[in-house]
This record gives structure tokens, C-alpha cells and sequence, in this order.
């Protein structure tokens, strides 16, 4: 580690080489302007990567990739990062040849069911919103110990993008819905999962689900649902269903195969808590972070993300000492609602050990409980729905592990 | 005028959309409820169940359902105790049982029906008829011991079968992470954080870490992780550095 | 138009055969995670690119390549998409070789000149902010006259990012400036251009300068001066140095080529404009714009973009009849200071021929103004920093035109 | 010591970066400013540059400065009056320049100098020794009719020349774009747009517009909007519909 610490170092007497011998970007001529008219990272960056979980799954169907979360800045997520979780596999659908039904469960529950084309929902009055996206299942693999190496793979089934769509609740009116007997919608998409979910209409009511195509920018990624995706805020991934197709209006929950038989959440009293959505505070420190290697000593900037499915951070601690003592961290703008929230904290190494623990507090007070607080409470068997505190342990050698105290 | 927004609205985006015709709602509307609302009439006997799975599931799920080739094994795991109580011993705390099994799960049978219905066989989803669906559903449920051999489930019968499964009694939802209140949750979260900023706790222990011989076990993290920057990826092909 | 407008309706008697007829991807297995490490947009999605503009530049190495605004929602711009401005090309440049010097014109500016390794900037404290980058020739062929058809070759020349770097002024504190006697920066890149620009120091003293390695999360894209890239908000495009190599401190202005041949503004007067750096209050509608045809009568979601380099944009007004009669449009959030801000209107079009316009107000209380309000100050000659409101003709045939009233 | 916060945090940051050598500052710190500060020793003649500008950039920008194949022209448009006067009458409205020149616009001469030092020739730049530079400077010069033609430009008339610049009074810095107070600009924007909300104006006359000739020149426009949303590129292959 000491030789690349030293790399701006002056490596003659002179000076470095990289200074007094001109590059040869800066004695000749470029690339033209629209070489790649849809640009790509450096060469140089290709370390990062989403990656699957050795092990984890058996099929890469059913399967989920994780994002490199060690490496990214900021709160918006490059879309070409973006976890992937499919249970049948993911499509690029020909747009102009979907369509989006509503529905009713019977009769009574809407005035008349509708299709749309993309053509029509992308003429609807829409917004333009930030939102992170976590799956429920980020973090299981840590209930019980320490089980992977790396926040790719602890915390990288999470997301966060600027979303563009249509409130669901414009499509409800649309169909007049009868808000009186309407308690529920199942949404479900057009892939060979036809993945189903259900949301409570209040949710709806609030404006906040949207009915989205757009994703930073410009239209959704296939493997993201392309060309239309289910928008919950603050609600696990698995409610964001992909290749939405239909939206059922109706009177009940729908205990679909991933609200009873996965995304169910065992309790120390042998119960399965049920439709367990809300995806509650929590943060990690994505660097330094476990399989990193710090290069020198001195100051470092202990960076990483905080977010709540129930509103706006409130607040970051930052502990170097495994949660003895915490000082706050600094928030960067913007601090949405049901968005990442990213955060950075000094640090000066002196070369000892040290342990790095997050701890975020929400609007609602909610604050991020460490592994003791949780499990008392949960036990370690729910899969599910882990926000613990993450801590890394940094060896005298400068290699961060991930650990639990 | 202001006094309906939603019919201003409406109006204003009448011609978007247009009413979907029966066809097109039978077409889509597949799902089914646990209240069995929308299951197609039909039925299917164990004994087909057992033709259907063997030619178009076994191969991933095993003939007994027990495989993990694919996914979590689908039967396994329960008793004629759980049957009678509609909770499965097996999911205690202690009850050592290595997986958590399809059967040890399920508390609604429609579940079963609508997934087999929409999704499987995985290659080829949605193409089983109504009545295989209902064969290959009572042959899974057999092998849970819950059905026996020569069980015919159908429409009719359904909602008595549902009152055999073994983990029925087995959901709750008095929890606070239903973002609604329909399901008679709670309001207030049930585990919380502590504000702590000065000697909190004890010393902090190390109690889990990775062992060293799982150190490649994601392969070379150093080609995982940016190669400038204040960090580097830890070169796992090798022990770590003294 | 007509033909395409009824895609949603049901074709035959029964119904569309596009919901009767289960889609391919609804009865099949789709692809597996991961199976692009680092993903891409739909094949669907492919006429949205960055493009040149004809006739425009003569080489393109020397020339510019335009952001497809027309396509594009919320405030984010994907970074494949980021419109390119190079003077003598782009590099994929290693960034372990790449150095940062900051010295003084002379001794007395700093207490050493310094170097810095991409390793240790990215070790400082560092921030990340959202804001737009405005090439300040943006619109500038427009200034005479409609000149090109698209909303991408008369505003593409914008793009929105989220950027993570370390203020300038903390490179500064650690040289030890002499803030009595420093007044101005020089900023150098490394390609051959070797672009230079000024900056005042009063601007990097408030914080927000940045020298950034980040953007959207990922490292800055090679276009886009990887790996590191000074950021100047508010500013027009040309001072955010690419390839960042040095920064020197001084006590007068530089006079750079394109700070005194180029991006100087010509007057009636016959006098250039010297300096001229802030981007002024803008806004422009982004769609039903320029080269798109509307397939439909009925309801329309007019969407555009708002900027200000003075602050924060407070009020977007739509017009529907060439700037008689206005609107106030809906501001999407997050409304950031020095930042696009998206904005909606609704419009139902009854098939007569319509002028759309929009007109932006920033938190100074400066408005946008009409081409009149803009030539009868500056005449037509500026070739920069033409932020005049923009206005699209919409034909009885649906078409929509670039015109000038 | 909250008192001086800059300090603090160098102390904080020790160790994060290092000393510049000389030889690194010299080997980077290549511009010159308005003051001529930065410009090394040394001299060239109207005659040398010719020599250099035809070898070297003539392919690009003409014999005579006058080409417009890769960028404006260097050379051509001010007169023998303006290098008295100090502004160019071909800047002045109405003046019918067919284009604004390098050497109309230029009001510091060490921005040329400086210029062609870092960036030309444009294949390679930052090849030519000083003396190269100053020969082609003066040969650009002479192009303009700045300088005689056996004229030695070097580090120690260069400030004499400036005060022979066509355009070396036509800057002003009496703007509100400036983003600071240090140029003695206008803290008033000097273009400020109308409020009106209703009934502004006259009727909306169309003023200019493209030719219908020049309908596909940017190619067609079908294929650079998006297939599907409210609208589709026109098909500017055809002519417009009725
Ligand atoms: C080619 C492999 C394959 C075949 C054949 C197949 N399955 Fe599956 N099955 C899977 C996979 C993979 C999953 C997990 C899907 C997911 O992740 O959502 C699954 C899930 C299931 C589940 C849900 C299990 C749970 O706990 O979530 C049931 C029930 C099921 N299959 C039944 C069937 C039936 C019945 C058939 C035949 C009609 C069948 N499968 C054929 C691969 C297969
Ligand atoms: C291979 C082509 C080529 C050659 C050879 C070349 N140039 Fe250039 N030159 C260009 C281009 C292209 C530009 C515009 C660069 C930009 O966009 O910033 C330019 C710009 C210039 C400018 C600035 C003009 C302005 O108004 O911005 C000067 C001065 C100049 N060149 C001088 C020279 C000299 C002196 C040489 C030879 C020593 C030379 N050039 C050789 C292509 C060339
Ligand atoms: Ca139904
Ligand atoms: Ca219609
Ligand atoms: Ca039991
Ligand atoms: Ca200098
Ligand atoms: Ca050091
Ligand atoms: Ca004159
Ligand atoms: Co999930
Ligand atoms: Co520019």
C-alpha cells in the first residue's frame, strides 16, 4: 500500500515524470465530438460492475445483481448500476405494442375498465420525482453473522433515481373508481413472473405511486421494467412491479405468492409477520467499507448513504469506535423525501484500529437500531427487512472488514 | 366547478384511454384471490397432478418436490400436527428444520393456484390449463400430506382444503410496515434506535466476521473496487498483509 | 397521424390482439441478471442520441454535439447523453497519472505551490451538488434568426448533473493564498487545447467552485474532461476545464482566446463584451417542440426546463398564443439553485394552430425576456447568451415549428 | 482556535499533497498574461514565421490566414485606420464583414501568443520552441498589416506592438455577467423581460421561420425523436402534411 500512497510524490529529484514529461493528450488531437453518441465510463473504470452473490441464488433468472455501492458518489444512481432483481428473467418490450389495463375486482369497484397505450399515458399530466429503491431482501444475508465481504453485497440491492410518471391515482379517477368500497390495488407485470404486489389505495390517494417511464431521464432500462414500472416510494423493491401491464382494483389484499410465501418476515414466535412493506431507516458507510484498503494515513472522508421509507433524514451519526461515541455527519442537498440522503465525515487515521458504524435518524424520529436492538426485538430468522447498523473494521494494515459487535 | 376536481380532470382528459372490452379483462385478469374470487371452474385429481409434474416440473423441483436445483424445495417440513393446527412446529425458534420449505409457508391456498397459474412451468408460464393447474396443485398438496393419493381438488372443494394448511394460522399483521391501516397494523414501529453520542454501551467486541478461508469466496475483490482513489480492492487471492 | 393516434383502440370487434394474444414475453424466460454488467438504454430508444449539428463546425474535434432535449424528463441528464463541447478532442486519460498543480503567478500569491494525485483529492472533503452546464453559444444560432429545426440544436447545448468533488477553495487553503493580494484563478486543462479560463476568486471563496471527480454517481465520463473537471455554477459551459491539470492564482485577468477572441459578445456599440460568464434566466419547452408532430387532439402535457446562473428559478409561465395571454406552469422539485428545474403545463389542443412559449423568473426577480426585449439591448450579433424566449408553432396538422415572433 | 478554520483544516489535511518542484512549475505554468507576464525570452521574424507557416498551418488556415476549412479566418478585415484608431469599423453595425476574424476581435496580444504556444499546430500542439511562436506571431501580424515585413517581434517590443492592435480598444467589461466586482461591471442586468400576464402585446405575428428547402438538412427528423409518447418526429423526407 505504501508505494501507491506515495504516487504524487516527486519520483526524481527533479519532479514527477507524469509532469515534466507532457502527456500525449496534451501534445495531440482527440476524439471527435458524437464519437460514441451514447457515451460510456472511462476504460478505466471497469472494477465497477453489478455483480451476482456467489452462491446466493441458482438460477440467473431468479436472481439479483448487486450495485458496486463501494464506488459511487452522491445519491443518483448510474442507471447502467442499477441492482437488478428478476424472478423470470428481464425483456426489452417493444413499447408501442404495450398496454396498461385497469381494472376492476368486480363490478361495483370502478365505474369502467380502461387500456392505455404508452402513446396515451405519456400524454397524462405527470412529476418528476427522486426516490430510492431498496429491495426487502437487502441486507438478509447478514441476519444471522457476518456472511459477505463487500457493501456491493450487503447493502447494493439499492437504488435511487429521478423517476417521471403519472400518479396512479389520475388513472383510479379516470376509471372512476369508488373510493368508498376500493381499499387495495394489485399491480402486476407483463413478464413471465407477472410479478403481483398489492398497495392500499389510501397510499395512492397520497399522490405519491406513480405509474412511471422515465428513470434519470430518459425511459426506463429494460432490466428496470422498460417501458413501464410501478413507483412506491419508501416500499420495498418488490412492490415496484416491472412490465406493468394491469392495475386491479378491489376490496381485499391478495396474498399473492411474494406477499405469503416470500417477503414475509418469520418472528421469534414462529408467526410470519405479512406485507411488511415500509422499508424502515437505516444507512451504511459506503467508504471506506469492507474489502477496501486504505492507502495511507492521515485525514479521510468516511462517506455513505442514509435513507427512510417513511420520509426525510433527519440526521447522521458517524462512530470510528463501534458505537461507543458519535459525532454527526454532514448531510448533502438535496435531502428528500423517501430518497438516498448522502453523507460524509472526517476522519484522521492514525493507524490503529478502528470500527466505522452509521446511525440515521428519520423525520418521524425513527432512529437506525444496531444489531442488538433489532434482534431483541426480531430475532435474526426474518430475511427480511434488516436495517441494522453496518460496521466495518479497519485493521493496522489498512484492510476494512465487514464485521458485527 | 372546483367542487369535483377528480370529474374536471376527467373531462379535460377525456378521449385518453378508451374502456377495455370483456375480452380483453378475461384475457388479463388471471389473478386469484384468498377468497377464491376469480378461480375458474375445474378440477384435477392428485393422480393427474402426479402425470403433469413428472413430465413438466420434476425436472426442476424433483419428483418429490424436495429439490433446491432451482429454489427452496417446495414440500418438506410439515406434519398431520401442523395440518390439525395450522401452524408449523417447524418454524419455532430451535426447530433445526434446514429449510423453509413452499409448504411450511403457505397460509392461503389460492396463492398456490394463482402462481402455478401465471408462472409455471417456468419456461413456459401461463400454459397449463385451469384444470391442470387444479391436478398439479393437489399433487403438491399431497405430497405435503395434506391431500391424500386419490383427492380430486376443484372449485368446489377448495375452500375446505384451504382449511387444512398446515401453516394457515401462521400470518400477522400486527406490525407497523404496512404503509396503510387497512390491516389493522400498528403505529408505532417496534424497534428503535438509540440517540446515544457519548459512552454508549460497552466496549465494543467483534462477534461475527468472514473466516479467512472465505476471503476469495467472491472472487478478487480487488478488481471489484476503483482503482484510484483513497482505497484500493484488498488483492483476496492472497492472505492479508501483515 | 391519425393512424398511429388510435394505437391503444381495440382492432377488432373482441378487442386489441395485443392484450388478446399473450406477448411473447409473458409466456416465456426472459435473460439473466448481470447480463449486462454495466447496462444500456432499450434498442427501442436508439433515435435518441447526441448529434451534430450540419454545416455548424467543420471538424469534429473542434465542434459540439447536442443533447436530445426533446426526449428527455426531469432534471437528470443521462450522461450518455451529455452534450460535448471540445476544442481539440477527448481523451480517456489514466487517471493514476493524471496530476493537479496549483502555483502562483508569482511567490507572493501562495506560501507553495502544490501537486495533488487523484488519490488525495478524492481523500479531501468534498461535497456533491446538482446543476446545469449551459454552453454560453447555446441558442447562439438562433440569434438572427430561426435557424435550425430541434429543441436539440437550439438548446442542446444544456445538460443537468449531480457532481461530487472538493471546493477549490480548500486547495487554495492548503497552498496558503494570500487572499489580500489573489483575485483571479487561471484554469488549465491537460488536453491539447490546454483550455484556460478565469475565474475570480470572490466566486471559489463562497464555496461552490468545485474540482470534481464525480458525476451522477460514477466518475465523470471521458467526454466530459474525466478524471476531473472544474465546476463553475451559473457559469457558462467553457469555464468548467476539462481534464483539470492546474490552477494557477494571480492578481489580474488572462485574457485567454476564448476570454478574448471567443466568448466575447459583439454590441450594437461595436464593442465585444468581455467576461461575460453568467448564464442568465432561461427556459425553454422541451416538448410538444420543434421537428414533433402531435398524434392527437385532446389533452397535452407541455414539459420544459427552467435556469438560472443567479440562484433559484421561482416561476415558469406557459403561453399557448405566441405571449399574449400566460400561465403559470407547475415547478417539478427539487427546485435547486443553479440547477434545471422541470416544469408542466397542461394544454388541450382543439386543432387550431397554437404558439407555445415559456418564460422563466429566478429568485433575483430577473424575467426571461422576448426576442424584442433581448435585441433591442443587444441587437443580434452577440453569438453568445442568447437567452430570449423560445417559441414553437403548432400547425393544424399537427406539426410544430421553430419560428421567432 | 476556531479562529482561523482554514488553518485547522490544513493541519487536518497534512500529508495530502505535496510541493511542486521548480522544475514541475516550469514545466506547466505555460500561460502569458495581458501584462506579458509568462512570456519567456526570445524572438522571430516576419520572414521565419512565413517559413514556419507554411510548413505548418497554411494546410489548415490558408497562405494567407484567409480559410475558413477548419475555423473563421485568422486574417483579413481591419484597415490601416483601425491599427490607429484601436477598433475595428468592420466590428460596427452595418460594416457587412462576410466574417469576424481573428484578427478583427484580437485586443490582447498575448492571448495569440499564448495561444498558439499551448494549442498550435493543432495535430501537435505545444511543438514549436518560443522563437517559433514569436516568428509566426509576427508573420499572423504582418498577415493583418500589423507589421511591417521585416519586422523582428521578441520579449522586449511585444508591448509596443499591443498598442498596434485593430481592436485593442474594442473590449468592455461594463456588463452584469461577471461574477464578481473585480472587472467594474453593472450589478444590473442590463436586459430585464415583462411580467404581463394577460393581452400582452399585439396580436403574435410569425417573423421568421425555416425555409421550406431546408426541411430535411439536419436529416431526417423521425428518426431523432423518441417512437412512442404524445408526439413522433416529423418525416422531413416528404413535405408537410396539408
Ligand atoms: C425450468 C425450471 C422449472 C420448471 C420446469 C418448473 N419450475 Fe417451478 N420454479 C422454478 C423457479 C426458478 C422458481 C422460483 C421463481 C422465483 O424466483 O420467483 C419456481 C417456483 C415455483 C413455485 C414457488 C415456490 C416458492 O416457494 O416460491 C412453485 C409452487 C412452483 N415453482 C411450481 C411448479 C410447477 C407446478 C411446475 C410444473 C407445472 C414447475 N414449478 C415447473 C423453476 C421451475
Ligand atoms: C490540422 C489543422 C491545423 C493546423 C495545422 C494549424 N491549425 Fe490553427 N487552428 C485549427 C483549428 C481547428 C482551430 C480552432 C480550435 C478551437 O476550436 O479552439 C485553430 C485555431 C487557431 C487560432 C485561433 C483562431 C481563433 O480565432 O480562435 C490560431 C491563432 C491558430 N490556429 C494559429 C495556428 C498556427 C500559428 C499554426 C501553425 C503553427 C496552426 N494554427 C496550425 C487547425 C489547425
Ligand atoms: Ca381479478
Ligand atoms: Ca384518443
Ligand atoms: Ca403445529
Ligand atoms: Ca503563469
Ligand atoms: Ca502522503
Ligand atoms: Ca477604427
Ligand atoms: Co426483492
Ligand atoms: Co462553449
Amino acid at each position: 500500500a505504501a508505494a501507491t500512497a506515495t504516487q504524487s510524490h516527486a519520483q526524481a529529484a527533479d519532479g514527477d515524470p507524469n509532469i515534466l514529461n507532457l502527456p500525449a493528450h496534451s501534445k495531440g488531437l482527440g476524439q471527435p465530438v458524437a464519437a460514441r453518441p451514447y457515451g460510456l465510463p472511462s476504460e478505466f473504470e471497469k472494477n465497477l460492475q453489478r455483480r451476482e452473490s456467489p452462491g446466493l441464488t441458482r438460477v440467473g433468472q431468479a436472481s439479483v445483481s448487486f450495485c458496486p455501492l463501494q464506488g459511487l458518489f452522491g445519491i443518483i444512481t448510474p442507471s447502467g448500476l442499477h441492482f437488478e432483481r428478476h424472478h423470470q428473467g428481464w425483456w426489452d418490450i417493444d413499447p408501442s405494442k404495450h398496454r396498461l389495463m385497469v381494472n376492476g375486482s368486480d363490478d361495483s369497484m370502478l365505474k369502467r375498465p380502461m387500456v392505455f397505450s404508452m402513446d396515451e399515458l405519456m400524454r397524462l399530466p405527470n412529476v418528476s420525482r427522486m426516490h430510492f429503491i431498496e429491495c426487502g431482501a437487502n441486507t438478509g444475508m447478514e441476519w444471522g453473522n457476518s456472511a459477505v465481504p463487500t457493501v456491493q453485497y450487503t447493502h447494493g440491492m439499492l437504488s435511487c433515481s429521478e423517476f417521471t410518471g403519472v400518479p396512479l391515482r389520475t388513472l383510479l379517477d379516470l376509471c372512476g373508481v369508488d373510493f368508498k368500497r376500493a381499499k387495495f390495488i394489485l399491480a402486476e407485470g407483463a413478464d413471465g413472473s407477472s410479478m403481483t404486489r398489492t398497495i392500499p389505495i389510501s397510499l395512492i390517494m397520497s399522490g405519491e405511486v406513480l405509474v412511471a417511464y422515465g428513470q434519470n431521464g430518459e425511459m426506463l432500462r429494460p432490466e428496470n421494467g422498460y417501458p413501464l414500472r410501478l413507483i412506491v416510494p419508501g416500499v420495498q423493491g418488490v412492490s415496484w412491479v416491472k412490465y406493468l401491464r394491469r392495475i386491479e382494483v378491489g376490496d381485499m389484499p391478495y396474498a399473492t405468492k411474494d406477499e405469503s410465501i416470500h417477503y414475509v418476515d418469520l418472528q421469534p414466535s414462529g408467526l410470519h409477520r405479512q406485507y411488511t412493506s415500509i422499508q424502515e431507516v437505516k444507512s451504511v458507510i459506503t467508504s471506506p467499507s469492507g474489502g477496501q484498503v486504505l492507502l495511507d494515513k492521515g485525514f479521510h472522508t468516511i462517506t455513505g448513504l442514509a435513507w427512510s421509507g417513511r420520509g426525510k433524514i433527519k440526521r447522521v451519526d458517524v462512530s470510528t469506535d463501534g458505537g461507543r461515541n458519535w459525532k454527526p455527519a454532514r448531510l448533502e442537498g438535496p435531502v428528500l423525501a423517501k430518497c438516498l440522503t448522502r453523507f460524509n465525515a472526517d476522519f484522521v487515521w492514525d493507524g490503529k484500529p478502528a470500527i466505522f458504524q452509521s446511525r440515521a435518524v428519520d423525520e418521524t424520529g425513527q432512529i437506525q437500531p444496531n444489531y442488538h436492538e433489532l434482534r431483541k426485538v426480531r430475532a435474526s430468522r426474518s430475511i427480511y427487512h434488516n436495517n441494522a447498523i453496518q460496521s466495518w473494521q479497519l485493521e493496522e494494515n489498512g484492510e476494512v472488514k465487514n464485521v458485527q459487535v | 366547478q372546483q367542487a369535483d376536481p377528480a370529474k374536471a380532470q376527467r373531462s379535460a382528459l377525456a378521449g385518453i384511454g378508451r374502456t377495455a372490452t370483456p375480452a380483453e379483462v378475461k384475457a388479463w385478469d388471471i389473478d386469484v384471490r384468498p377468497d377464491f374470487k376469480g378461480l375458474p371452474k375445474g378440477q384435477g385429481s392428485v393422480r393427474q397432478g402426479e402425470v403433469i409434474w413428472e413430465a413438466q416440473c420434476a425436472s426442476c423441483h424433483g419428483s418429490f418436490g424436495e429439490s433446491s436445483a432451482v429454489f427452496t424445495p417446495i414440500a418438506g417440513g410439515t406434519t398431520a400436527a401442523d395440518v390439525k393446527s395450522g401452524r408449523v412446529d417447524g418454524l419455532m425458534p430451535g426447530a433445526n428444520q434446514p429449510q423453509r420449505t413452499t409448504m411450511m409457508k403457505m397460509s392461503t391456498l389460492s396463492t398456490l393456484w394463482d402462481y402455478i397459474n401465471r408462472a409455471m412451468p417456468w419456461t413456459s408460464p401461463k400454459s397449463l390449463t385451469a384444470n391442470e393447474v387444479y391436478a398439479v396443485t393437489a399433487y403438491i398438496l399431497n405430497l405435503g400430506n395434506v391431500l391424500p393419493e386419490d383427492f380430486t381438488l376443484s372449485d368446489s372443494n377448495i375452500r375446505e382444503v384451504q382449511g387444512r394448511l398446515p401453516n394457515r394460522n401462521g400470518m400477522t399483521t400486527a406490525h407497523a410496515m404496512w404503509p396503510g391501516r387497512e390491516l389493522g397494523g400498528t403505529d408505532r414501529p417496534d424497534v428503535q434506535g438509540s440517540a446515544c453520542m457519548t459512552n454508549c454501551g460497552g466496549e465494543a467486541v467483534v462477534k461475527s466476521f468472514l473466516p479467512d478461508y472465505a476471503r476469495n469466496a467472491h472472487g478478487n475483490l480487488a478488481e471489484q473496487s476503483r482503482n484510484i482513489g483513497p482505497t484500493r480492492g484488498a488483492d483476496t487471492t492472497r492472505a492479508a498483509l501483515a
